[in-house]
């Protein structure tokens, strides 16, 4: 391996310092509220508090989708968009349970339509669409319902302008879908292009996990990619690997931090920061609101007006042979 | 080669296939489609190029990194004008299987192919993809130098193509591997491929957490040729001789000469422009939901007129 | 490194079985006609009939652009193009003699003007423009006359719309000319494109060595890139790579065979059978001298006029219900 | 920030400078530039970035293979304008250097910079690129997946780009690497800055094969920005501060803020076609050569009247 290659940016270390500070492990009973990696123990309120991420260690625990609206939305501000569609059963498919009854389950169990939910929001002052996953939801798994929304999702953004925000969390393509599931992938991609010609930005932000067929679409076509600590990325699985090609994985395989050394996102990025990183790339790429032609140059500089010949003239007065000029600005 | 000789024959047995819903069939046929659609004396993807094409002329490397000989691309003469050819490639022998990692693509694979469509695209040459793999390589080193986002280009490269684009499903067409050289024009299908969103080994392994399911899984997917026409996959299905494509590597190539020949022939009468729309929408309208507002069921598949 | 990766496809292996049958191995004072690798000597006569490649091992000799001319075309039938075009001398430049020296007797000692031939010929019946570098004039550097011969090749050929054949043997940009050197390298890359919007191929070949900023412009750019066997093909030769990184190189870096295993090139290409794999490729993506939609179906199929019908008409043919027409054709 | 505090006195005395024909131009002032061009506090990349950017995002990795410290690229805010920032950057000390490789990029550097090229110029945004590299990087891994290949590509891309597009070479502008990012609408050159074939060093041990002899190589070189401008390489000789550019930062990038910033507005009245010409046409001139046809000598430089 060159010495130019993988070198590692994680952008947010910073974060990791902060934790010691709030840091309380408390060892009680495991429940939903315990750290799988230090053994705290928050309550539901303080998880809310704290985005769902241990402050002691820094782990990120799962998040529904309508709490990622609240999370990176102006409080209460967000209007879902066709909450409504709903999955068909086209292949009559049944595995351990009929794919009808997995459907009714999750519906019921998460309060959900489906595994994708999209709105309008405000992140940061930045008016956007987002497309968020909810991998509670069948595995935040992409059928016909997430293909179809997700496409909505981009024609909307791309009709209005505004920039699509994609979060990303899922174990792939819908296998109950079957060939159809498979489609969804093009099916996204294809929408996508819609924010290509409208000249408005895509904002991927990857969590744990993005594997499989959602990987290998949309998810892989952001203009900026951030990924969660500790997400897993992949189109195929560490144990899909281990087993198909007796290969053993390090323990970071496919993670996001590893990824980023691979060139795959442009950062990762603690949740805690995510809202403001994502208003801030967008403050950035959005066009100005000035026309920078018509008037917005600094006092005591007089190029504000007229255009080619400016360049022209900036060379004149370094010219040889030329000697005036060169005190008028 | 005449359409007289094989044409009637076949199509009829076809259609009949077709005609009957799928959850009609009885297991046998199913298993036994995706039985053959994996056989090792089954017409690879280099076995149709080499028949269907006066001259071929395979190109190598993705110019980023290496060579996957999983993935085979390169311009040939077909019926006297160029075509760009690309498919997944298996290999026969031991050896030979080792060497195409049993038709299982990597990053590079993807990336050559779209190096050659680029190419395609604007020499207004038009291309045709053969699929045949039972996935993309699952591989620690195909993650690292970023497997999802070279079939997630793949895709996004076909859909931009300006030049008439077919893809033809020949043998095994399984998970994202496949559709990243999916994403046509028309889509057409051998009668005893199969086309899935994952083998029915994966399935059984994941869905029923037991790895001898494969045949249950095959039943419960069933990613025939038939269904995957009814569902509107697949435009056409295209006829093997009879007792399958294995059992006559030349008249399969001459049938699948005869089509492509056709569904060329047809898109080259159609702008570039109108494609690309049907292109869209085609993809835009598969899978089937429920739409409160619009009433329930949006419509996909044949039971309204087929797209084009 | 995985399974995939790295696969090799050495195109015309069985060149090399030719190559015992007319072995000679003949000890002699070494000389021009003397094989390096494996001492055997030929007479000019012979080489020439050889097209300068070692019958017994398979070693290619450097050829002058013009034997490449005669090698590739018709017998005695190409149009040398701008062969009037000679270098200036923009720096003054001097190293251990002075750059205006060096170019005189470059053209002293080849009989060329300078370091590439244009001109317009036939390969295998398909005409093309084709721009040869010669090494053996101040080790194929590119300077302004190479750039400007190349843009004005590449132009030529758009105009006509012809192929163009790059073939390159190249120590880089010729120092003596500077920055200005360093400039036909952007100068080249954009002329290519003229071929682009022409709808034309490009197909390099790339001969020993080619390197330096040669490497790193057009001949990097072709649709379809050939390599002599044993050709050294890299943008930072071994030598620099060596004292610069201290790293111990394989003996066969940046070689041919290990470029077609990088994914470099598309084939690599016996000398002996240049031509005949040039003009086969331009043939084959040649466009069709019939309409195709104009009546060139085989006998017994009736698709040789309609549109945009057919595949449908096709597909009803097999649709469900349908049982007419199967036995139209 | 006014152009009356900087801009007379600095524009005076590079007017001086490029005045004086370069032969006649003192061997230690030339050997100056050179040294001051790679003096270690001299402001690198991202120390303009940093002060002439209200907010900056960097971006990374290729998406194919890694990320290539030695080259950074992203989006900044600058004049209230989104502009795509794209440099090698250098490491002030050891540690820095080795991870930023001396800026000397490697393919995945300028993969990185096509990408965010891409999403610039599908966006609708500028490009301003900063030169400051010996070179790219002489490594085999660099050569397997690459190199030449990856800068052909850089340019290529640069040359292809509809929006408005700068560069400037801040320091050592040396070889393909550093042409990689060079080609634009306009061309700056920071006064003590050199833009070559080769360093000096490369050029002493291959043409007088003699590693010592760099001071005589850039004496024969002459790549200073003076001569570069007359040369008509580069439009703009932008001036530094008194003593050089590492002498003060703050005043360097306020400079450039107004070159880049006058830059930027005068590309943005000329329609994308006529850039396009344009930056064709420039970079077509570049290299007098003798043409009998046409008479002796091929004018380029500033002869005769600057390009645009
Ligand atoms: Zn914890
Ligand atoms: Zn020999």
């Amino acid at each position: 391996m060159s010495r130019v290659g993988r070198n590692i940016h994680v952008s947010v270390d910073r974060l990791r310092q902060l934790a010691h500070r709030d840091a309380r492990p408390r060892k009680i009973k495991a429940d939903a509220g315990t750290c799988p990696k230090c053994d705290s123990h928050y309550s539901a309120d303080e998880m809310s508090r704290n985005l769902r991420v241990c402050p002691a260690c820094g782990h990120h625990f799962a998040v529904t989708a309508r709490e990622r609206l609240e999370q990176l939305g102006e409080p209460g501000g967000y209007v879902e968009l066709w909450p409504e569609l709903r999955a068909a059963d086209p292949l009559q498919f049944t595995d351990l349970k009929p794919y009808a009854e997995r459907i009714a389950d999750a519906e019921k169990s998460t309060g959900m339509g489906e595994a994708i939910v999209c709105a309008e929001l405000e992140v940061r002052h930045v008016p956007a669409v987002a497309a968020i996953m909810d991998f509670s939801f069948m595995g935040g798994s992409m059928g016909a319902v997430v293909g179809e929304k997700f496409a909505r999702a981009c024609d909307h953004a791309a009709q209005k302008g505004l920039p699509l925000i994609v979060l990303s969390s899922s174990g792939g393509a819908r296998m109950q879908e079957g060939t159809l599931a498979l489609m969804q992938m093009a099916k996204t991609v294809i929408a996508l292009d819609a924010l290509a010609e409208a000249r408005v930005p895509v904002v991927v932000v990857l969590a744990h996990p993005t594997t499989g067929g959602v990987w290998a679409s949309f998810a892989s076509l952001g203009d900026v990619t951030y990924a969660e600590p500790g997400a897993l990325i992949a189109f195929s699985g560490p144990r899909v690997i281990e087993e198909t090609t007796r290969e053993v994985l390090p323990s970071d395989f496919g993670r996001a931090e590893r990824q980023l050394a691979n060139g795959q996102v442009d950062a990762v990025v603690d949740r805690r920061e995510l809202a403001q990183r994502i208003g801030r790339i967008l403050h950035i790429l959005s066009r100005p609101d000035v026309d920078p032609t018509a008037g917005t140059a600094p006092a005591g500089l007089q190029w504000a007006q007229g255009g080619a010949q400016k360049v022209k003239s900036m060379m004149d007065r370094i010219r040889p042979g030329s000697t005036d000029g060169e005190d008028a600005g | 080669m005449s359409d007289k000789k094989h044409g009637g024959r076949f199509v009829r047995k076809v259609a009949e296939k077709v005609r009957r819903p799928g959850s009609d069939a009885p297991d046998d046929d199913l298993w036994e489609s995706v039985q053959l659609a994996r056989h090792a004396e089954r017409p690879y993807t280099l076995d149709y190029i080499n028949r269907m094409c006066s001259e071929f002329e395979e190109m190598h490397g993705d110019r980023l990194y290496g060579d996957d000989a999983a993935l085979v691309a390169g311009f040939g003469r077909f019926h006297d004008r160029p075509v760009a050819f690309i498919g997944q490639q298996k290999g026969r022998d031991t050896n030979e299987r080792t060497y195409r990692n049993f038709g299982m693509a990597g990053p590079e694979g993807y990336r050559k192919a779209m190096r050659v469509m680029e190419i395609a695209n604007r020499l207004g040459i038009p291309v045709v993809t053969l699929i045949d793999t039972p996935g993309a390589f699952p591989g620690a080193s195909a993650e690292e130098r970023g497997q999802g986002g070279a079939i997630s280009r793949s895709i996004q490269m076909m859909w931009r193509l300006d030049v008439p684009t077919i893809a033809v499903v020949i043998g095994e067409g399984s998970s994202g591997g496949a559709l990243g050289l999916g994403v046509a024009d028309r889509v057409l299908m051998l009668e005893n491929s199969t086309y899935s969103v994952i083998s029915p080994e994966g399935a059984s392994a994941i869905l029923w957490r037991d790895a001898s399911k494969a045949r249950l899984a095959a039943q419960a997917f069933k990613p025939t040729a038939a269904n995957c026409y009814r569902w509107g996959v697949v435009d056409v299905v295209v006829p093997e001789p009879e007792g399958g494509a294995h059992t006559d590597h030349e008249q399969s190539a001459e049938i699948l000469d005869q089509y492509l020949y056709r569904a060329l022939t047809d898109l080259d009468a159609i702008p570039s422009a109108d494609r690309r729309r049907a292109r869209r929408e085609r993809f835009r309208k598969l899978g089937p939901l429920r739409d409160p507002e619009s009433g329930m069921g949006m419509a996909t598949g044949r039971e309204t007129p087929p797209p084009g």
